[in-house]
Protein backbone atom coordinates (compact mmCIF):
# COMPACT_ATOMS: atom_id res chain seq x y z
CA UNK A 1 0.00 0.00 0.00
CA UNK A 2 3.01 2.07 0.71
CA UNK A 3 4.22 1.61 -2.70
CA UNK A 4 0.56 2.19 -4.08
CA UNK A 5 0.70 5.65 -2.55
CA UNK A 6 3.49 6.74 -3.62
CA UNK A 7 2.86 5.97 -7.12
CA UNK A 8 -0.55 7.35 -7.00
CA UNK A 9 0.81 10.73 -5.55
CA UNK A 10 4.01 10.83 -8.21
CA UNK A 11 1.15 10.59 -10.99
CA UNK A 12 -0.55 13.52 -9.53
CA UNK A 13 2.22 15.80 -9.70
CA UNK A 14 2.86 14.82 -13.16
CA UNK A 15 -1.01 15.44 -13.80
CA UNK A 16 0.20 19.02 -12.34
CA UNK A 17 3.05 19.41 -13.81
CA UNK A 18 1.27 18.78 -17.36
CA UNK A 19 -1.36 20.99 -16.86
CA UNK A 20 0.99 23.57 -16.05
CA UNK A 21 3.49 23.14 -19.24
CA UNK A 22 -0.19 23.32 -21.26
CA UNK A 23 -1.09 26.37 -19.37
CA UNK A 24 2.11 28.39 -19.44
CA UNK A 25 2.16 27.63 -23.37
CA UNK A 26 -2.08 28.81 -23.64
CA UNK A 27 -1.18 32.09 -21.15
CA UNK A 28 2.62 33.05 -23.06
CA UNK A 29 0.38 33.21 -26.32
CA UNK A 30 -2.95 35.54 -24.60
CA UNK A 31 -0.55 37.87 -22.10
CA UNK A 32 3.14 37.94 -23.51
CA UNK A 33 3.57 40.35 -26.22
CA UNK A 34 7.59 40.87 -26.33
CA UNK A 35 9.82 39.56 -23.68
CA UNK A 36 10.69 42.12 -21.64
CA UNK A 37 13.89 42.89 -19.29
CA UNK A 38 11.62 42.51 -16.51
CA UNK A 39 8.16 40.18 -15.77
CA UNK A 40 5.79 43.04 -15.09
CA UNK A 41 3.48 43.49 -12.52
CA UNK A 42 0.21 44.30 -15.39
CA UNK A 43 1.75 41.02 -17.31
CA UNK A 44 1.80 38.86 -14.11
CA UNK A 45 -1.49 39.72 -12.96
CA UNK A 46 -2.13 38.90 -16.70
CA UNK A 47 -0.94 35.34 -15.91
CA UNK A 48 -2.58 34.57 -12.82
CA UNK A 49 -6.21 35.46 -14.43
CA UNK A 50 -5.28 33.54 -17.03
CA UNK A 51 -4.64 30.50 -15.19
CA UNK A 52 -8.23 31.09 -13.07
CA UNK A 53 -10.34 31.96 -16.10
CA UNK A 54 -8.49 28.49 -17.66
CA UNK A 55 -9.61 26.32 -14.89
CA UNK A 56 -13.66 28.12 -14.29
CA UNK A 57 -13.74 27.56 -18.46
CA UNK A 58 -12.86 24.07 -17.98
CA UNK A 59 -15.30 23.18 -14.97
CA UNK A 60 -17.72 25.35 -16.64
CA UNK A 61 -17.56 22.94 -19.80
CA UNK A 62 -17.16 19.64 -17.41
CA UNK A 63 -20.57 20.65 -15.62
CA UNK A 64 -22.55 21.87 -18.74
CA UNK A 65 -21.37 18.43 -20.37
CA UNK A 66 -22.57 16.43 -17.39
CA UNK A 67 -25.75 18.25 -17.35
CA UNK A 68 -26.28 17.59 -20.78
CA UNK A 69 -25.83 13.59 -20.82
CA UNK A 70 -27.68 13.58 -17.92
CA UNK A 71 -30.83 15.33 -20.06
CA UNK A 72 -29.98 14.11 -23.17
CA UNK A 73 -27.54 10.73 -22.60
CA UNK A 74 -26.66 11.12 -26.49
CA UNK A 75 -23.02 11.71 -26.51
CA UNK A 76 -22.45 8.85 -24.14
CA UNK A 77 -23.73 6.34 -27.44
CA UNK A 78 -22.02 8.03 -30.14
CA UNK A 79 -18.73 7.66 -28.08
CA UNK A 80 -19.00 3.92 -27.57
CA UNK A 81 -20.18 3.21 -30.93
CA UNK B 1 -13.86 -2.54 -18.69
CA UNK B 2 -11.41 -1.83 -21.92
CA UNK B 3 -14.74 -0.35 -23.66
CA UNK B 4 -15.59 1.91 -20.82
CA UNK B 5 -12.24 2.77 -20.53
CA UNK B 6 -11.40 4.16 -24.27
CA UNK B 7 -14.89 5.76 -24.19
CA UNK B 8 -13.30 7.80 -20.87
CA UNK B 9 -10.32 8.26 -22.63
CA UNK B 10 -12.89 10.11 -25.71
CA UNK B 11 -14.16 12.07 -23.67
CA UNK B 12 -11.14 13.50 -21.96
CA UNK B 13 -9.44 14.00 -25.14
CA UNK B 14 -12.93 15.77 -26.12
CA UNK B 15 -13.26 17.88 -23.41
CA UNK B 16 -9.14 18.70 -23.59
CA UNK B 17 -9.30 19.80 -27.26
CA UNK B 18 -12.96 21.67 -26.55
CA UNK B 19 -11.49 23.63 -23.78
CA UNK B 20 -8.52 24.71 -25.63
CA UNK B 21 -10.21 26.10 -28.37
CA UNK B 22 -13.01 27.76 -26.22
CA UNK B 23 -10.93 29.28 -23.98
CA UNK B 24 -8.92 30.67 -27.23
CA UNK B 25 -12.03 31.99 -29.26
CA UNK B 26 -13.96 32.88 -26.34
CA UNK B 27 -11.40 34.92 -23.27
CA UNK B 28 -10.00 37.70 -24.94
CA UNK B 29 -7.78 39.18 -22.29
CA UNK B 30 -8.65 36.82 -18.86
CA UNK B 31 -9.99 39.18 -16.51
CA UNK B 32 -10.54 38.44 -12.90
CA UNK B 33 -14.24 36.66 -13.66
CA UNK B 34 -15.58 34.58 -16.17
CA UNK B 35 -18.03 37.16 -16.72
CA UNK B 36 -21.65 36.47 -17.90
CA UNK B 37 -21.02 36.97 -22.03
CA UNK B 38 -17.82 34.52 -22.07
CA UNK B 39 -20.12 32.37 -20.54
CA UNK B 40 -22.40 32.75 -22.88
CA UNK B 41 -19.48 32.28 -25.54
CA UNK B 42 -18.25 28.95 -24.02
CA UNK B 43 -21.70 27.42 -24.20
CA UNK B 44 -22.37 28.03 -27.55
CA UNK B 45 -18.56 27.25 -28.50
CA UNK B 46 -19.18 23.96 -26.91
CA UNK B 47 -22.54 23.12 -28.50
CA UNK B 48 -20.86 24.15 -31.92
CA UNK B 49 -17.65 22.19 -31.30
CA UNK B 50 -20.08 18.33 -30.59
CA UNK B 51 -21.92 19.24 -33.25
CA UNK B 52 -18.87 19.93 -34.95
CA UNK B 53 -17.49 16.51 -33.82
CA UNK B 54 -20.72 14.49 -34.49
CA UNK B 55 -20.37 16.28 -38.28
CA UNK B 56 -17.29 14.89 -38.48
CA UNK B 57 -17.93 11.87 -37.23
CA UNK B 58 -20.91 10.75 -39.31
CA UNK B 59 -19.21 12.42 -42.53
CA UNK B 60 -16.04 10.03 -41.66
CA UNK B 61 -18.46 7.16 -41.28
CA UNK B 62 -20.23 7.27 -44.41
CA UNK B 63 -17.28 7.61 -46.17
CA UNK B 64 -15.83 5.08 -44.96
CA UNK B 65 -19.05 2.52 -46.01
CA UNK B 66 -18.88 4.35 -49.51
CA UNK B 67 -15.22 2.85 -50.03
CA UNK B 68 -15.99 -0.20 -48.99
CA UNK B 69 -19.16 -0.82 -51.13
CA UNK B 70 -16.57 0.25 -53.95
CA UNK B 71 -14.70 -2.90 -53.21
CA UNK C 1 -9.21 -15.56 -31.25
CA UNK C 2 -12.55 -14.09 -29.59
CA UNK C 3 -10.32 -11.96 -27.42
CA UNK C 4 -7.99 -10.74 -30.79
CA UNK C 5 -11.10 -10.00 -32.53
CA UNK C 6 -12.21 -7.88 -29.98
CA UNK C 7 -8.76 -5.85 -29.73
CA UNK C 8 -8.57 -5.30 -33.09
CA UNK C 9 -12.37 -3.88 -33.61
CA UNK C 10 -11.34 -2.21 -30.32
CA UNK C 11 -8.03 -0.93 -31.85
CA UNK C 12 -9.84 0.50 -35.62
CA UNK C 13 -12.41 2.28 -33.44
CA UNK C 14 -9.63 3.75 -31.19
CA UNK C 15 -7.65 5.39 -34.90
CA UNK C 16 -11.05 6.11 -36.20
CA UNK C 17 -11.76 8.21 -32.97
CA UNK C 18 -8.47 9.78 -33.15
CA UNK C 19 -8.37 11.07 -36.59
CA UNK C 20 -12.22 12.38 -36.04
CA UNK C 21 -10.79 14.54 -33.34
CA UNK C 22 -8.11 15.34 -35.41
CA UNK C 23 -10.10 16.26 -38.26
CA UNK C 24 -12.72 17.99 -35.96
CA UNK C 25 -9.85 20.47 -35.08
CA UNK C 26 -8.39 21.41 -38.67
CA UNK C 27 -12.03 21.64 -39.98
CA UNK C 28 -12.77 24.14 -36.74
CA UNK C 29 -10.16 26.24 -38.14
CA UNK C 30 -11.47 26.20 -41.34
CA UNK C 31 -15.13 26.46 -41.22
CA UNK C 32 -15.96 28.39 -37.94
CA UNK C 33 -15.27 31.63 -38.02
CA UNK C 34 -17.84 32.74 -34.69
CA UNK C 35 -19.50 29.73 -32.73
CA UNK C 36 -23.55 30.99 -33.14
CA UNK C 37 -26.94 29.69 -31.70
CA UNK C 38 -26.76 27.01 -33.99
CA UNK C 39 -24.58 24.89 -37.00
CA UNK C 40 -25.86 26.82 -39.96
CA UNK C 41 -26.34 24.58 -42.82
CA UNK C 42 -23.69 26.44 -44.60
CA UNK C 43 -20.86 25.74 -42.30
CA UNK C 44 -22.61 21.97 -41.77
CA UNK C 45 -21.39 21.56 -45.77
CA UNK C 46 -18.21 23.36 -44.86
CA UNK C 47 -17.49 20.37 -42.33
CA UNK C 48 -19.34 17.58 -44.52
CA UNK C 49 -16.60 18.86 -47.33
CA UNK C 50 -13.72 19.68 -45.48
CA UNK C 51 -13.63 15.61 -43.72
CA UNK C 52 -13.58 14.27 -48.03
CA UNK C 53 -11.26 16.56 -48.95
CA UNK C 54 -9.18 15.83 -46.06
CA UNK C 55 -9.11 12.02 -46.96
CA UNK C 56 -8.49 13.19 -50.59
CA UNK C 57 -5.81 14.63 -49.45
CA UNK C 58 -4.27 12.11 -47.35
CA UNK C 59 -4.72 9.62 -50.41
CA UNK C 60 -3.63 11.75 -53.07
CA UNK C 61 -0.49 11.74 -50.91
CA UNK C 62 -0.57 8.42 -49.87
CA UNK C 63 -0.65 7.06 -53.64
CA UNK C 64 1.45 9.64 -54.98
CA UNK C 65 4.24 8.97 -52.54
CA UNK C 66 4.21 5.09 -53.56
CA UNK C 67 4.56 5.98 -57.33
CA UNK C 68 7.39 8.24 -56.31
CA UNK C 69 8.93 5.43 -54.26
CA UNK C 70 8.59 2.59 -56.89
CA UNK C 71 10.24 4.55 -59.71
CA UNK C 72 13.02 6.08 -57.38
CA UNK C 73 13.33 4.27 -54.44
CA UNK C 74 15.23 6.59 -52.98
CA UNK C 75 13.31 8.21 -49.88
CA UNK C 76 12.94 4.46 -47.71
CA UNK C 77 16.87 4.60 -47.95
CA UNK C 78 16.68 7.84 -46.63
CA UNK C 79 14.54 7.14 -43.92
CA UNK C 80 15.82 3.44 -42.73
CA UNK C 81 19.64 5.03 -42.49
CA UNK D 1 11.81 -6.42 -37.64
CA UNK D 2 12.42 -3.26 -35.07
CA UNK D 3 14.31 -1.22 -37.63
CA UNK D 4 10.87 -2.26 -40.36
CA UNK D 5 8.29 -1.08 -37.57
CA UNK D 6 10.75 1.87 -36.84
CA UNK D 7 11.01 2.83 -40.52
CA UNK D 8 7.05 2.64 -40.85
CA UNK D 9 6.37 4.62 -37.77
CA UNK D 10 8.88 7.36 -39.18
CA UNK D 11 6.90 7.18 -42.85
CA UNK D 12 3.06 7.53 -40.79
CA UNK D 13 4.25 10.20 -39.15
CA UNK D 14 6.07 12.43 -42.19
CA UNK D 15 3.19 11.91 -44.11
CA UNK D 16 0.34 12.70 -41.13
CA UNK D 17 2.36 16.36 -40.72
CA UNK D 18 3.00 16.75 -44.50
CA UNK D 19 -1.18 15.65 -45.43
CA UNK D 20 -2.00 18.61 -42.31
CA UNK D 21 0.58 21.27 -43.94
CA UNK D 22 -0.73 20.53 -47.62
CA UNK D 23 -4.13 20.52 -46.73
CA UNK D 24 -4.00 24.07 -44.73
CA UNK D 25 -1.53 25.41 -47.50
CA UNK D 26 -4.00 24.18 -50.32
CA UNK D 27 -7.17 23.88 -49.50
CA UNK D 28 -8.96 27.48 -48.48
CA UNK D 29 -12.92 26.59 -48.15
CA UNK D 30 -13.53 23.04 -48.57
CA UNK D 31 -15.70 22.68 -51.79
CA UNK D 32 -17.41 19.42 -53.45
CA UNK D 33 -14.44 18.05 -54.92
CA UNK D 34 -10.54 18.20 -55.04
CA UNK D 35 -10.38 20.34 -58.29
CA UNK D 36 -6.98 20.53 -60.59
CA UNK D 37 -5.64 23.62 -59.05
CA UNK D 38 -5.72 22.13 -55.29
CA UNK D 39 -4.46 18.61 -56.84
CA UNK D 40 -1.79 20.42 -58.34
CA UNK D 41 -0.97 22.71 -55.53
CA UNK D 42 -0.90 19.34 -52.79
CA UNK D 43 1.92 17.81 -55.48
CA UNK D 44 3.94 20.50 -55.28
CA UNK D 45 3.43 21.11 -51.57
CA UNK D 46 4.66 17.55 -51.09
CA UNK D 47 7.50 17.51 -53.30
CA UNK D 48 8.84 20.53 -51.33
CA UNK D 49 7.93 19.14 -47.56
CA UNK D 50 10.09 16.28 -48.88
CA UNK D 51 12.99 18.64 -49.95
CA UNK D 52 12.90 20.14 -46.48
CA UNK D 53 12.84 17.01 -44.70
CA UNK D 54 15.61 15.94 -46.65
CA UNK D 55 17.62 19.02 -46.80
CA UNK D 56 16.75 19.50 -42.86
CA UNK D 57 18.02 15.84 -41.93
CA UNK D 58 21.42 16.80 -43.94
CA UNK D 59 21.63 19.93 -42.45
CA UNK D 60 21.06 17.87 -38.80
CA UNK D 61 23.75 15.18 -39.78
CA UNK D 62 26.44 17.87 -40.49
CA UNK D 63 26.04 19.70 -37.74
CA UNK D 64 26.19 16.29 -35.44
CA UNK D 65 29.62 15.45 -37.73
CA UNK D 66 30.92 19.13 -37.03
CA UNK D 67 30.35 18.71 -33.30
CA UNK D 68 31.51 15.33 -33.41
CA UNK D 69 35.02 16.07 -34.83
CA UNK D 70 35.63 19.17 -32.29
CA UNK D 71 35.37 16.73 -29.09
CA UNK E 1 14.64 7.42 -8.97
CA UNK E 2 11.10 7.67 -9.85
CA UNK E 3 11.49 11.12 -8.59
CA UNK E 4 14.80 12.17 -10.84
CA UNK E 5 13.34 10.38 -14.32
CA UNK E 6 9.83 12.62 -13.84
CA UNK E 7 11.72 15.92 -12.65
CA UNK E 8 14.05 15.34 -15.88
CA UNK E 9 11.14 14.50 -18.25
CA UNK E 10 9.53 17.91 -16.84
CA UNK E 11 12.91 19.86 -16.98
CA UNK E 12 13.17 17.87 -20.95
CA UNK E 13 9.33 19.45 -21.71
CA UNK E 14 9.94 22.89 -20.46
CA UNK E 15 13.23 23.07 -22.17
CA UNK E 16 11.65 21.93 -25.47
CA UNK E 17 8.27 24.38 -25.20
CA UNK E 18 10.86 26.87 -24.47
CA UNK E 19 13.24 26.23 -26.97
CA UNK E 20 10.28 26.16 -29.84
CA UNK E 21 8.75 29.64 -28.15
CA UNK E 22 11.96 31.55 -27.95
CA UNK E 23 12.95 30.38 -31.41
CA UNK E 24 9.88 31.70 -33.05
CA UNK E 25 9.81 35.19 -31.28
CA UNK E 26 13.38 35.95 -31.21
CA UNK E 27 14.50 34.93 -34.96
CA UNK E 28 13.17 36.46 -38.01
CA UNK E 29 14.60 34.99 -40.84
CA UNK E 30 17.44 32.70 -40.17
CA UNK E 31 20.79 34.41 -41.00
CA UNK E 32 24.31 32.23 -40.79
CA UNK E 33 24.94 32.85 -37.30
CA UNK E 34 23.07 33.60 -33.59
CA UNK E 35 23.65 37.12 -33.56
CA UNK E 36 24.10 39.60 -30.72
CA UNK E 37 20.52 40.79 -30.36
CA UNK E 38 19.02 37.32 -31.14
CA UNK E 39 21.01 35.98 -27.85
CA UNK E 40 19.93 39.17 -26.04
CA UNK E 41 16.00 38.17 -27.10
CA UNK E 42 16.40 34.56 -26.04
CA UNK E 43 17.94 35.26 -22.62
CA UNK E 44 15.31 37.82 -21.85
CA UNK E 45 12.18 35.40 -23.79
CA UNK E 46 13.66 32.29 -21.41
CA UNK E 47 13.74 34.61 -18.08
CA UNK E 48 10.23 35.49 -18.61
CA UNK E 49 9.17 32.00 -20.40
CA UNK E 50 10.76 30.78 -16.90
CA UNK E 51 8.96 33.22 -15.04
CA UNK E 52 5.51 32.39 -16.38
CA UNK E 53 6.13 29.05 -15.37
CA UNK E 54 6.48 29.46 -11.82
CA UNK E 55 4.07 32.14 -11.66
CA UNK E 56 1.41 29.51 -13.50
CA UNK E 57 2.54 26.95 -11.56
CA UNK E 58 1.90 28.96 -8.40
CA UNK E 59 -1.68 30.25 -9.50
CA UNK E 60 -2.50 26.36 -9.94
CA UNK E 61 -1.10 25.48 -6.93
CA UNK E 62 -3.23 28.21 -4.67
CA UNK E 63 -6.59 27.76 -6.52
CA UNK E 64 -5.92 24.00 -5.70
CA UNK E 65 -5.87 24.97 -2.32
CA UNK E 66 -8.64 27.21 -1.92
CA UNK E 67 -10.41 24.48 -3.41
CA UNK E 68 -9.96 21.99 -1.46
CA UNK E 69 -10.82 24.21 1.51
CA UNK E 70 -13.96 24.64 0.19
CA UNK E 71 -14.90 21.04 0.58
CA UNK F 1 25.85 -6.54 -24.91
CA UNK F 2 24.52 -6.98 -28.63
CA UNK F 3 21.05 -6.81 -28.52
CA UNK F 4 21.81 -3.58 -25.87
CA UNK F 5 24.02 -1.87 -28.56
CA UNK F 6 21.28 -2.63 -31.00
CA UNK F 7 18.37 -0.87 -29.08
CA UNK F 8 20.35 1.87 -28.10
CA UNK F 9 21.71 2.49 -31.73
CA UNK F 10 18.14 2.34 -32.91
CA UNK F 11 16.21 4.64 -30.02
CA UNK F 12 19.14 7.41 -30.52
CA UNK F 13 17.99 7.34 -34.41
CA UNK F 14 14.60 7.47 -33.48
CA UNK F 15 15.13 10.58 -31.19
CA UNK F 16 16.97 11.98 -34.62
CA UNK F 17 14.18 11.54 -36.48
CA UNK F 18 11.76 12.97 -34.03
CA UNK F 19 13.81 16.32 -34.13
CA UNK F 20 14.14 16.29 -37.83
CA UNK F 21 10.02 16.35 -38.24
CA UNK F 22 9.66 19.15 -35.53
CA UNK F 23 12.49 20.98 -37.03
CA UNK F 24 11.16 20.16 -40.61
CA UNK F 25 7.71 21.71 -39.62
CA UNK F 26 9.47 24.63 -37.57
CA UNK F 27 11.26 25.54 -40.67
CA UNK F 28 8.75 25.12 -42.97
CA UNK F 29 6.74 28.06 -41.16
CA UNK F 30 10.02 30.57 -41.31
CA UNK F 31 11.68 29.59 -44.24
CA UNK F 32 8.59 28.62 -47.52
CA UNK F 33 6.25 31.28 -48.16
CA UNK F 34 4.36 29.49 -51.55
CA UNK F 35 5.28 26.16 -52.12
CA UNK F 36 6.57 26.31 -55.84
CA UNK F 37 8.12 24.05 -58.37
CA UNK F 38 11.62 23.71 -57.42
CA UNK F 39 13.35 24.25 -54.30
CA UNK F 40 14.94 27.45 -55.04
CA UNK F 41 18.29 28.05 -53.54
CA UNK F 42 17.44 31.34 -51.38
CA UNK F 43 14.62 28.33 -49.64
CA UNK F 44 17.58 25.97 -49.23
CA UNK F 45 20.14 28.44 -47.36
CA UNK F 46 17.04 29.13 -45.12
CA UNK F 47 16.48 25.42 -44.29
CA UNK F 48 20.07 24.67 -42.98
CA UNK F 49 20.27 28.31 -41.41
CA UNK F 50 17.14 27.26 -39.76
CA UNK F 51 18.69 24.18 -38.38
CA UNK F 52 21.59 25.53 -37.40
CA UNK F 53 20.04 28.08 -35.70
CA UNK F 54 17.46 26.12 -33.83
CA UNK F 55 20.10 23.95 -32.57
CA UNK F 56 22.48 26.93 -31.63
CA UNK F 57 19.01 28.45 -29.56
CA UNK F 58 18.49 24.77 -28.09
CA UNK F 59 22.47 24.84 -27.01
CA UNK F 60 22.53 28.40 -26.02
CA UNK F 61 18.83 27.84 -23.83
CA UNK F 62 20.79 24.89 -22.12
CA UNK F 63 24.12 26.31 -20.97
CA UNK F 64 22.63 29.57 -19.90
CA UNK F 65 19.81 26.90 -17.86
CA UNK F 66 22.75 25.12 -16.28
CA UNK F 67 24.53 28.27 -15.27
CA UNK F 68 21.84 29.85 -13.41
CA UNK F 69 20.90 26.46 -11.78
CA UNK F 70 24.56 26.32 -10.29
CA UNK F 71 24.18 29.83 -9.01
CA UNK F 72 20.75 29.69 -7.89
CA UNK F 73 19.81 26.34 -7.52
CA UNK F 74 16.28 27.49 -7.30
CA UNK F 75 14.37 25.68 -10.33
CA UNK F 76 15.16 22.39 -9.43
CA UNK F 77 13.68 22.36 -6.08
CA UNK F 78 10.63 23.92 -8.31
CA UNK F 79 10.55 21.32 -10.42
CA UNK F 80 10.49 18.51 -7.75
CA UNK F 81 7.72 19.75 -5.17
Amino acid sequence: PQLQHFIEIESQKQRFQQLVHQMTEVCWEKCMDKPGPKLDSRTEVCFVNCVERFIDTSQFILNRLEQTQRSRGSFSETMSD
Amino acid sequence: QVKVQIAVANAQELLQRMTDKCFKKCIGKPGSSLDNSEQKCIAMCMDRYMDAWNTVSRAYNSRLQRERARI
